[in-house]
């Protein structure tokens, strides 16, 4: 990688050929995913498929959190996660099948939750943060740091058969807490252990974060490769309707926000003081009703 | 008025596990205005089935009357607090879509 | 599995208990699963991401067709091969993972490619087809010989930044060559090798194909869990496009179809003895254009 | 009148690597109607650029005149077959989707 006319080794040239030939992406696009440094939170559902896509593409740096072990019951949608490796760290089950899949990516694991001491330590080492976590008071949680740093959130969820994708905290756009300024009553909560779940569709909503992860790295909302630029929404899927696939434009950032607005009320070092206590704000999951 | 209701997300298990509804809306008789305020407690009164209100269908929707936390309404694609929200007049033919955000993963 | 009380082992309970919840699956759907013969042909950038699920799920019996060995520049977007794997044939790259992932599943590997004289023989023993190849006379070739034994086939295709979606052969709705009964003059024709392809790109069409499969074994459309049934058309997806899904509804089975039509002209001993030959109807790939 | 097109799957580079229109369609001042017919040799007139034409861009396009094989046009998100093909008469505000079948896998 010595000089300017042949920035990517002859390996690199051979992996990344199929995607440097696509004008969005290009050589100038995939230096710049060699040189992003991406935070994957949960190696779940979402995680696994963002995982795979973002390594093979080459992305330079990719951090994964996650505290759980592999169960029995994650492999029919978490496939880095093999039956062979039940019982293992999430993160090292992935990292050892994202190194056999591409070692030129540093990967960087993290074997414990995110929490109101460690997130702005680990998010300010990163560009970009994947939210790939199943509960109300991480995805805030994860939402208010990176608002606070002023990273971009390719945020995904799913259950049973639906689910959701946005790009938070992104040019002008809203943060997490713009559209969702109350938590849901925590009886209204359900995860994928307790509601149910098919493997492709929160397997599809993970692709999905890796192509945004991908545009964004690369500045496609930015030169003119999507038309008409970045407009914020949240892109739906209903796998069991016709059309499966909606895409909803949303309100913008709003002015009250205690996160991003024009007064915020919610800073760092109430964050990191754990005056701001997320499981209370999202109440005590208890005993889950129908949805 | 035709309005069609769909749910996106989990609400329709509280509205007998139907997706999509085209309902045929009548102005309210006390002469208040045909809106989303109106629609929502139509919406309980009507189409919630009754083994859901019985067992707290009616919170898992509304939350003081008002829309609970964590359930976007968009009206035509767009979203609510574009179109003034609960005042919003209803039109014929109208797409009010009741989407629960998810948090699995 | 002895009594019809417990229809599963505890194994495939815990493991297959996410999906099992979810009531458009549920243990009749898991049951029809099990019991499922699906072919996928092509173990490329498709058919990775569609096998993954498909044995993730537990389809019984999962047959993989493809001739070719991994290539490095695979790897960035068919994560079943990785980098080690290097050289292997895909069908048994994809195996070796795909074992590991779910041991409860009957993998047939085919090690060759899909041709007039083995098509019949090889279709006739699965229920399903995935199309995840990318020429357009085995495209044509997969189609006429799954409508011409009444198989339902899940097609997909991708290329730089675009991808599209169907159900062929299924229900009332018409085949491949209804849509297209004039083959694309070969100088239009770009493969992913030639003209690129953004990994998760094609992969979210190769999830979408596990998705389409699941509906489609555990007769989704058919038993009201797909609102309206089944409505024959393409589902589109322009990742730098805004919406980046569209669904288009398309026309019906053709009564001039030469396959599927009232008075069908191609039948199997026309295929089968080479009479029909989609070289020749596709036209040898000359020189490639621009797209 | 003002029609929109779109380009799915590739056909975009042959018109100076634009993926949407949005045009003021003329009726033709020979009389004929304006119709999908008419739209297509107005994109290679008008819309294609030059260098795509000199380098066999028409052939991507049209074969024969007529649209080629592998390329689906849609009217309004619905198949042009259902519609009435070349004779389709545009209206006000059409959108004409161009979709070239992929096959890459
Ligand atoms: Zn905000
Ligand atoms: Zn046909």
């Amino acid at each position: 990688k010595e000089s300017n006319d042949f920035p990517l080794s002859l390996e690199e040239y051979q992996r990344y050929g199929r995607q440097l030939l696509v004008p969005q992406v290009g050589m100038k696009g995939q230096l710049k995913l060699n040189n992003a440094k991406v935070l994957v939170v949960g190696a779940g559902g979402l995680g696994c498929p963002s995982l795979a896509y973002l390594a093979g593409a080459g992305v330079g740096t990719i951090g994964i959190v996650d505290h759980d072990t592999v169960d029995i019951s994650n492999v029919h949608r978490q496939f880095l996660h093999s039956s062979v490796r039940v019982g293992m760290y999430k993160v090292d089950s992935a990292i050892e099948y994202l190194k056999e899949l591409n070692s030129n990516v540093t990967y960087i694991p993290y074997r414990f939750g995110i929490n109101n001491e460690n997130a702005f330590k680990i998010f300010s080492q990163y560009d970009l943060v994947l939210d790939c976590t199943d509960l109300p008071k991480t995805r805030y949680l994860i939402s208010d740091v990176s608002s606070l740093l002023g990273m971009p959130l390719v945020s995904a969820s799913a259950l049973k058969t639906d689910g959701q994708l946005a790009i938070y905290n992104y040019l002008e756009g809203p943060c997490y807490r713009c559209l969702f300024p109350v938590p849901p009553p925590a009886n209204s909560v359900l995860s994928c252990g307790d509601g149910g779940i098919i493997g492709p569709v929160v397997g599809v909503m993970g692709v999905m974060q890796a192509i945004e992860a991908i545009k964004v790295i690369t500045g496609a909302y930015e030169d003119g490769s999507v038309e008409g630029g970045f407009i914020f929404g949240l892109t739906l899927l209903g796998a069991y309707c016709s059309p499966q696939w909606k895409f909803i434009r949303m309100r913008g950032k709003k002015n009250n926000c205690k996160i991003c607005g024009e007064a915020p009320v919610i800073k760092r070092d109430m964050i990191e003081s754990g005056q701001m206590d997320y499981s209370e704000f999202c109440g005590s999951a208890g005993p889950v009703k129908t949805l | 008025m035709k309005i069609n209701i769909e749910f996106s997300g989990g609400l329709e298990t509280v509205f007998q596990n139907i997706r999509k509804y085209s309902i045929d809306l009548e102005a309210p008789s006390d002469g208040s205005p045909l809106n989303i305020k109106y629609l929502l407690t139509y919406m309980v009164d009507v189409l919630m089935d009754a083994d859901s209100k019985a067992n707290g269908g009616v919170g898992l929707f509304l939350l003081d009357g008002l829309i609970r936390p964590g359930v976007l309404i968009l009206i035509n694609d767009t979203d609510w607090e574009l179109e003034g929200e609960e005042e919003y007049l209803l039109q014929e033919g109208d797409i009010i879509l009741f989407a629960s955000t998810l948090h699995g993963g």
